[in-house]
């Protein structure tokens, strides 16, 4: 893909990167439908039920039914509903989620686009997904809405910058921002052995980004009926949930990439099975966690997990960026 | 901050473990003996003595009784006797009461139905109820 | 906008410095985590709780009306739809009151029959609330094993009286049906399965840090607030005062058997869980000597005459439910209907005091609190 | 004080009571045995309000836990009952006050026992008593613009049998 893009811009190119731009799109919704379906299966067995297994042989289509009954649904808008920004708040909560794919390196040759400064795309990006949110809560004229909104806005806020403070010890041990070259140096030894602490910063740190398990605030069931997305339906809705698994594949890739040395085997030996497979199966791993958590972990209180973000998180993630500089100042 | 790693086991160890979901439309759902469900009657045992009628907490059965047909017997036969499964609340006061076991329970309790009035079952109807008649009264 | 037109009101800006008001929002009388049709208005300003009103009467069927016109055996199913998740222990009260009207004497067989269908019942009424709890605090797991053990409760009591809910089993002195041949064994069986089966519960979540910081300190109150507002049950041995119906004013035969009332100091939501589980463990001891103690045969139906006439003159008995002490006052006329029968609901006294515990919370610990209390609408609204 | 020790508990109240209140505040004591023997007393409704604190400061009677409130409607008159229990003395009690059939209305006691505020409420929403000095007096049950009170006994039904 790579060549592709550095090639002159004929009609031929740019066929072939829009369509390989709409292959991924279809990999990503693919990977969608699964996981939800997967989620609701795992979180089943953990609780003793099996899971969906009407719709489809084992339940496999249930996630297609489901989205087709979303399409079909009727797009309704309150009233007093902002218009234009009731129909801003999906796109803008999905477009990031899914552009931020484009820097990702799956194995050597299957990466987009090989930006330098990969991390800080990713990160750059990532944050707009909190305007969507606000917007969503706002537009929706709705008080559970609202505070919905809010609380997702102050917590994603307050955890991006663990996320982007955690990043930074990887940084400084690999020397530069791009993905590839990242895991290029992970060829001996995996990001996830000098950088544990940033590691375990990372993981909570995407939890709360991906407002899910114990950090679920916004749509805290219990409280908030359905946090900022309680007034939409149909299409709209559809959107709001396909932007959370996205984000989800997007997180699962970077953690993949940064720590988990994204397509290398574990050991050279192993180095016939192809580097895909490796990336399938760790950022599965990753995927797994998710549900795993979810169906364990209670909620925590908006204040805890504001004091824990700004007093927990953050001195832990300077704390390992200055071990790592003094790692790299004595040995480099 | 051991604890919740205890939970995240205990949650992993039930993956495996066999699910205990009854499988209900596919699977008839077993019935203990006793279970209270849909009311049977049989009119040839019935005397018309408005027991029933009077002991029912939320008056949901209406009967009408008619003089017997053959002279020489006297004492009535029951005409029409229809219950509203509206507002029965399957007390069973009325079996308990009932002195010729006229009126007995059974096991089966599905009557979801598309509109109310389909809810006034009249005396063939629970006549016909026959199936798992409950034994003990 | 017309040129020559005055600018309205709402076109002028406010005052310059930001007003900011408080919002009125409607928690119910359809949201998940109220338990039933429960509506309380709060007025919060950002996210703390400066005022709570609760508005109920949604479910009020006008139980103690329709009673004055019942005879005292077709109360009893209406007894059933109050506290629906114990509905055994609302079966007794009444058959208590009237039988302490009548001074009838129960058989033994029988008595150990209505002790072991209610302590059955409040394993199974603690069972709900412990899932429904954790369910509010947002672990989704717990709910599903909590009900996959009260279904085998449910399904102990369906084979004993025909229904998994609204029991209607005891009569005015005594009860309807005898245990079905082996049903004492199964009952064993129950015991010893759900002994095994507590300490799951607390490894799954009660040693779980957030958790602990969810419930600690939260909705706290001291023995005399308590006293004060008339609350009983978990509400009040929550804060150290050791007072159980069934052993300081006992009743029925609960004087034989030896168990222990959980008490706990701090009286905050972390307590009332800590001992609503103690108590499940308290059950299953009284059970396991129940069912040891059960006489092989004896009759089930004490001598009651045809027609139930209490004597003209009033009585008020009260006796331990799963949400607290629930009374039963009776006046009577010497007709086969009482002229006035009034139920004091340990769900609609505890109720009270959560207005004053709300005050400064926020909406995560409104429903914490809410749901520490463990009321059911049924009897909110009686 | 050692004569109080033969003295019934009944006796000891209404002594107590008699002493600071004088003869005329209690019109009836008895024990009802047909609720587990619980002494019974029957007070004047003027003097209930003070009677009522006294129940609960005196250190003899100490009655700080009320378990039940509640009125009835006895056609020629009304009634309100008062189950108290005191956990110092272990001792129940039951207090009964009658009321006049038309606009009957007593003294609040919510500012005593915080638990009788919603009782009392429900009390006036189902049977028309009126209390005294409660502070929000309005109907807890039946919808605010709910016309008659249901519990009385000639109360005719909103609506018919549907």
């Amino acid at each position: 893909m790579r060549e592709l893009v550095q090639q002159p811009l004929t009609m031929w190119n740019l066929l072939l990167i829009v369509l390989a731009a709409i292959a991924l799109l279809l990999v990503v919704l693919v990977f969608v439908t699964y996981a939800i379906y997967f989620e609701r299966k795992v979180i089943g067995w953990m609780q003793l039920r099996p899971g969906p297994n009407r719709v489809g042989p084992l339940g496999l289509l249930q996630t297609v039914a489901d989205v087709s009954k979303l399409l079909l649904k009727e797009d309704t808008r309150p009233k007093q509903a902002d218009r234009i920004l009731f129909a801003l708040a999906p796109v803008l909560a999905y477009a990031p989620a899914f552009t931020v794919l484009a820097v990702m390196p799956f194995t050597e040759s299957l990466q987009f686009a090989d930006l330098d400064i990969g991390v800080l795309y990713y990160v750059g990006l990532s944050s707009i997904t909190v305007l969507g949110v606000i917007t969503a809560g706002w537009a929706s004229n709705n008080k559970y809405a609202l505070i919905g909104g809010l609380r997702s806005a102050a917590q994603m806020i307050s955890y991006e910058v663990a996320l982007v403070m955690s990043i930074v010890g990887i940084v400084i041990l690999t020397g530069s921002m791009n993905l590839r070259e990242i895991v290029e140096a992970q060829r001996d030894v995996w990001n996830i052995v000098p950088q544990f602490l940033a590691f375990l910063i990372f993981i909570i740190a995407a939890q709360a980004e991906l407002n899910r398990s114990p950090f679920d605030l916004p749509e805290a069931e219990s409280e908030l009926v359905a946090g900022y997305h309680v007034e939409y339906s149909g299409f709209r809705f559809a959107m709001f949930m396909l932007a959370e698994y996205v984000y989800m594949f997007a997180m699962g890739t970077m953690v993949t990439v940064l720590f988990l040395g994204g397509w290398l085997p574990i050991h050279p030996a192993l180095s016939f099975i192809p580097g895909i497979v490796w990336f399938v199966v760790k950022f599965s791993l990753y995927v797994f966690l998710q549900f795993w958590l979810r169906a364990t972990m209670p909620r925590i209180r908006s204040d805890q997990l504001m004091s824990f973000a700004w007093k927990g998180l953050l001195p832990l993630a300077f704390l390992n960026i200055l071990l790592t500089a003094g790692f790299v100042s004595i040995f480099a | 901050m051991l604890g919740f790693t205890k939970g995240l086991g205990f949650t992993l160890k039930k993956l495996p473990e066999k699910k205990v979901t009854h499988k209900y439309p596919d699977e008839p759902f077993p019935m203990p003996s006793r279970f209270r469900g849909i009311q049977h009657f049989s009119p040839e045992k019935c005397i018309v003595c408005n027991q029933c009628v009077r002991i029912c907490p939320t008056d949901c059965i209406q009967l009408t009784g008619k003089p017997h047909p053959d002279p020489e017997r006297k004492g009535k036969i029951i005409d029409t006797y229809d219950i509203n499964f509206e507002i029965c609340i399957l007390c069973d006061l009325c079996t308990e009461v009932c002195p010729t076991e006229a009126i007995v329970m059974t096991n089966n309790f599905e009557l979801a139905v598309y509109s109310r009035d389909e809810l006034y079952k009249d005396l063939t109807w629970l006549d016909g109820n026959r199936t798992n008649i409950r034994e003990e009264n | 906008m017309l040129r020559n037109q005055p600018p309205t009101e709402s076109v002028i800006s406010p005052a310059p410095e930001i007003r900011t008001e408080e919002m009125l929002l409607n928690v119910g009388p359809q949201h998940p985590s109220t338990h039933g049709v429960f509506r309380l208005v709060v007025k919060i300003e950002g996210e703390t709780i400066k005022e709570a009103v609760p508005v109920m009467g949604y479910l009020h069927r006008g139980t103690e009306k329709i009673a004055e016109n019942l005879t005292y055996t077709q109360i009893i199913p209406y007894m059933d739809r109050l506290d629906y998740l114990a509905a055994m222990t609302n079966n007794y009260v009444l058959c208590h009151a009237v039988e302490t009207m009548m001074g009838l004497a129960i058989p033994e067989r029988a008595d150990y029959l209505r002790i072991i269908a209610m302590e059955l019942n409040r394993i199974a009424s603690h069972l709900v609330w412990w899932g429904t709890y954790l369910l509010d605090i947002g672990a989704m797991s717990p709910f599903l094993y909590a009900f996959r053990d009260r279904e085998s409760i449910l399904d102990l009591l369906n084979e004993l009286c025909g229904a998994r809910m609204t029991f209607n089993y005891m009569r005015i002195g005594g009860v309807k049906w005898d245990a079905p041949p082996g049903w004492i064994e199964k009952v064993a069986n129950f015991v010893q399965y759900m002994k095994k089966e507590l300490p799951n519960y607390h490894k799954l979540v009660s040693g779980n840090e957030i958790f602990i910081h969810r419930l600690a300190g939260i909705g706290q109150y001291d023995a005399d607030t308590a006293l004060h507002y008339s609350l009983s049950g978990v509400m009040l041995r929550c804060t150290g005062i050791k007072w159980d119906l069934r052993r300081d004013e006992s009743y029925s035969l609960y004087d034989r058997f030896e168990f222990e009332i959980p008490t706990a100091v701090e009286g905050d939501c972390l307590a009332r869980y800590w001992l609503r589980l103690a108590e499940i463990e308290q059950s299953l001891r009284i059970l396991e000597q129940a069912v040891q103690q059960f006489p092989a045969d004896g009759e089930i139906m004490g001598k009651v005459p045809r027609v139930i006439r209490p004597p003209a003159g009033e009585t008020y008995v009260r006796i331990e439910s799963p949400r607290g002490e629930i009374g039963v006052y009776i006046a009577s006329q010497g007709k086969d209907k009482p002229w006035r029968l009034k139920l004091r609901r340990p769900s609609f006294m505890n109720l009270q005091i959560l207005p004053h515990l709300l005050v400064g919370a926020n909406m995560a610990n409104m429903v914490a609190i809410l749901g520490s209390i463990d009321i059911v609408l049924g009897e909110v609204d009686a | 004080m050692e004569e109080h020790v033969q003295l019934t508990p009944l006796e000891r109240y209404v002594t107590r009571i008699g002493e600071k209140f004088g003869e005329s505040a209690i019109e009836n004591a008895y024990i009802n045995e047909l609720a587990k023997h619980v002494p019974t007393l029957v007070i004047q409704k003027e003097q209930w309000k003070e009677v009522a604190r006294f129940l609960k400061e005196d250190e003899s009677l100490h009655f700080e836990y009320l378990s039940n409130l509640h009125g009835i409607d006895y056609e020629d008159r009304m009634e309100m009952y008062y189950h108290f229990y005191s956990y110092k003395h272990r001792q129940n009690l039951a207090v009964k006050i009658v009321l006049p059939r038309e606009n009957p209305s007593v003294c609040s006691v919510a500012e005593i026992w915080g638990g009788a505020d919603w009782s009392e409420r429900e009390t006036y929403d189902l049977l028309g008593i009126h209390f005294a000095g409660h502070p929000n007096l309005t109907r807890i049950m039946l919808p605010d613009d709910w016309v008659g009170y249901p519990l009385r006994k000639d109360y005719v039904e909103y609506d018919e049998e549907v």
